[in-house]
């Protein structure tokens, strides 16, 4: 049991659908602490993904072509960041037509580990790779989807609010770190979002 | 607010394919659409000077791509790093064989995009160097140069490291002048008001019809302070003071001034603002070379000002007072 | 409105200094205190330029005094006429025995003043000739010209006058040349938000959120119709449309257009227009020569845009590509 | 009976009291027709009038030190019309220590016909200048300054509103003549308050 590219293709599908929704609840994360523009990044990186289409099976080379259709459409940070764990995840799953469910975990800590090296950050700055530090956490070992879905969001949400008040040490924010207390990183917040949309499956 | 424009989806590639029909020294180079080269290439035997950045900001980054200028320069979206495959562009544009010096603001996605493709790059013999705009004193303490913003003052640093590269001067030579450049440089800068992303439903930021922010970045990030409008000539006061703070000026000390229009100033305040400018640092005794008034580095329709100032000394104005060719800066 | 200034009484006058203070090119010239010269005086043996007009629509006027363009010019207050005693200085400033051409724009202080210092100065002998802008398509009907407005189209009548003056043609000839260069150009603007006099408390007009007027002046005057925000294509369209209805461009035809910005637009929006109008100028089969795209005559913070148009012949081609020397228009 | 130099500066010096009062109304009304200046060019002007010390009791040399003063101050085209107006009264007061009531008259047709021929307008046009023929007229033979002031206000005030719904012919709003129908010409408007200003004595 686990998920094919038709899957991923499938949340791409649903985010993209819903995310214009969300763009300016994004932005206005963003405009509190960097540029405002987390939220239209975002919908433009995922209506690029949804008009990708993956060559063949391959989870692989649908992460491949993913990562670097997210590197086309923007340069952001963020974005940047999203396309590096793309490219990480296809190295790990090149060739394979199905990844079991339970290996999301380790792909994300992979993924995060990918990221904190090309972004200089650290955990514990309070970015998006703090959220997936601990979506990867609570992943661990869980094998049904559903369960899954929940402990991501459970543990994306958790580090939301377990971060908001701590400040932001890197990014835009890292600015007014002492301003930035308080506030939700609009990384982080995009992070519950997007897990919590493809949970709704 | 109101935008001249089609949709916001088209905004950044229709203003570039305007750019380059209303000059005709620059051209795309390479496959990503996104990248704008000199049109008579890299002058053989000379390092090139890549530079990219967000779009928002014209004229900085691509209207700087000329003759003793930029070499190349990536083009990201509006107040995005510019993408990996518009930084490979950019590199291979500016490389005529003697290395490509990468001088850009210090952002995170900018940085992350050069430093992927001077890697990938680097793989096929192109040497590069990077160095980064970090002028705004506003975003981070003088001890924490590595946190700070790159903001108006990277103008100064593209035109005396651009005169050095056309002087023939080799990679490591142009990379420690832009360097020079660039640690001789300071600049704060004072919001009036927002700006907006094409498409976006609302400004960046909200200020009140009598509030300013001073020291905010040009993406409308947050500054020092926000109060009420005082007059130019506090507000020069306090910019020159809090950038004196950390680049002493002596009497006869040579320096540049920078007075740049966020975007939606009237030059008339800013030839007002630049009066008060001259007439504290004549006080000081300093001696002004090849002052700036106008718009050099924007934020869309941002209403405000910057100030920027860099030291100068023998090796550095000679560079700065190089010809240069560009459509908004002719010396 | 937020403005940086000090005072609205000394708004002008501090304009001016810091003007002055950076572009040494350019001196107070005569006993008002405000009219320009170029610090190299008249060139022996050439006919002088003089202009003038209100403040408030920088570069225009006063920025335009150069080598090519402007001999001097005369500055009132913020959209005012300038006054007697500065008209008589910039006719004295331009006078270098060969006679001085006027050359303003067509606004009611403005040609009193002109016309009554043209009078006295007559008396001493200094020979004047007068010619006008009234580009503006929106401010009168066809027919109408002598009632038009003159607006951003004018620089092309400095360039084209200067460039003949320079090259030592005589007052008749310079006048008529910029008659003609006058009689070739068409403009219309629209304006996308106000704009505010130092000092009043309130902006000259007001404009909702999503709506725009075109056809309105550079200060503000009323134009041809108020309706909601529409796309960049469908203006640029509009604007093509209105000028080429009383100046008829066919395939072959050499002309300039500026696509001038009032103050405040970014210069993104500037290319992005550019580029439309290209496309719509490009099916009519007309060589587009010298494309201008800036903010080269203003009105303080107003958004928007004019579009200006002016066809070349034989004679006018080469003068307008003739050498220029000025601050905010290198040729 | 008449009055003397002193009497045309305790005029300006009330104008220069009132006027700012006025500045943002007569703005407003130039801003539906013109560029929105009048009321601050006649409030700077009025103000560059209050610091004139005018030399000795001669009243032309008097109202040709104002003319001089407004010249200074504006080149707009009403304040350039005011500076021909004093500049011509000056020529006919000139040596004059007292000017009887009854010669304000003339001197006001006189001075309208300047501002005629130096403006280029003709009357009708709808301009301060319809006005000034107006009180001109309502003036002729008046001995009495009481009288006068009276006279003078309501023949401003007629003229303005008989003038209301045309078109103005000259000057900014010329450009678009039905839709200044309706609308106070500013010039006429600053008129009739400053004869209101001056009578209220
Ligand atoms: N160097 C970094 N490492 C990890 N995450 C980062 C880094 N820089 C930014 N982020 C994340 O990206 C988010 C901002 O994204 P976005 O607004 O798209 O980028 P930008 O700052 O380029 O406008 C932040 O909230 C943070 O979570
Ligand atoms: N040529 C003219 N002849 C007579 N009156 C004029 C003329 N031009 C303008 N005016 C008067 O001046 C008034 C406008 O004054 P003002 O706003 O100060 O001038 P400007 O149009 O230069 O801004 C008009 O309302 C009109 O009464
Ligand atoms: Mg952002
Ligand atoms: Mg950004
Ligand atoms: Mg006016
Ligand atoms: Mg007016």
């Amino acid at each position: 049991m686990g998920f094919s590219s038709h899957d991923i293709g499938a949340a791409i599908a649903l985010l993209a659908v819903k995310l214009p929704d969300l763009e300016q609840d994004l932005n206005r994360a963003d405009a509190k602490l960097g540029d405002g523009d987390t939220g239209t990044m975002l919908a433009r990186v995922i209506s690029a993904l949804a008009s990708v289409t993956p060559p063949g099976n391959d989870v692989g080379a649908a992460f491949s072509a993913y990562g670097r259709a997210t590197a086309m459409a923007t340069g952001s940070s963020l974005g940047t960041l999203i396309a590096t764990a793309f490219l990480t995840a296809a190295k790990a799953t090149k060739g394979r037509e199905s990844v079991a469910w339970s290996e999301i975990s380790p792909l994300l800590a992979d993924a995060r580990d990918a990221m904190l090296a090309r972004g200089g950050a650290s955990l514990g700055d309070k970015t998006v790779l703090d959220g997936l530090d601990a979506v990867a956490a609570a992943t661990q070992d869980v094998e049904d989807p559903e369960a899954l879905g929940k402990s991501a969001a459970t543990a994306a949400r958790w580090a939301l609010d377990s971060f908001r008040d701590k400040p932001n040490k890197i990014g835009r924010a890292r600015m007014f770190a002492d301003g930035s207390k308080g506030l939700d990183d609009p990384g982080m917040l995009a992070l519950v979002r997007v897990i919590e949309i493809i949970g709704e499956r | 607010m109101k935008k001249l424009m089609n949709t916001a989806g088209g905004y950044v590639d229709e203003v570039l394919a305007g750019l380059l029909a209303a000059n005709p020294g620059m051209v795309l180079a390479g496959e990503s659409g996104r990248n704008v080269a000199r049109r008579a290439g890299v002058k053989a035997g000379t390092v090139g000077i890549a530079s990219g950045g967000g779009s928002g900001h014209l004229p900085l980054f691509v209207g700087y791509v000329a003759e003793g200028l930029l070499s190349s320069c990536a083009v990201g979206n509006v107040f995005e790093g510019p993408n990996l495959a518009s930084c490979m562009d950019a590199i291979t544009a500016a490389d005529g064989g003697k290395g490509v010096l990468l001088l850009f603001g210090n952002y995170g996605g900018d940085k992350m995009n050069f430093a992927m493709a001077a890697e990938m790059l680097a793989e096929e013999g192109v040497e590069t160097r990077t160095v980064l705009g970090t002028d705004d004193i506003a975003s981070a303490e003088p001890g924490d140069k590595a946190k700070r913003r790159g903001v108006a003052g990277i103008v100064y640093a593209y035109k005396i490291a651009g005169a050095a590269a056309d002087a023939g001067m080799d990679l490591d030579e142009v990379a420690r002048i832009a360097q020079k450049a660039v640690d001789s440089t300071r600049t704060i800068g004072v919001a009036l008001t927002s700006c907006q992303l094409p498409g976006a439903d609302a400004p960046t930021f909200e200020i009140a019809d009598d509030e300013i922010e001073m020291g905010m970045g040009i993406h409308g990030e947050r500054g020092i302070w926000r109060g009420k409008m005082r007059t130019a000539s506090e507000l020069v006061a306090e910019m020159i003071e809090r950038i004196t703070a950390e680049l002493p000026l002596t009497a006869g000390q040579k320096i540049s001034v920078l007075v740049n229009g966020l975007g939606a100033t009237p030059l008339e305040e800013l030839f007002l603002v630049y009066g008060e400018t001259k007439k504290r640092l004549d006080a000081l005794g300093v001696e002004i070379v090849l002052p700036l008034v106008g718009n050099y580095v924007t934020s869309m329709e941002m209403a405000g000002v910057s100030l920027s100032i860099i030291t100068l000394d023998d090796e550095l104005e000679p560079l700065l007072k190089a010809p240069a060719q560009c459509p908004f800066w002719k010396v």
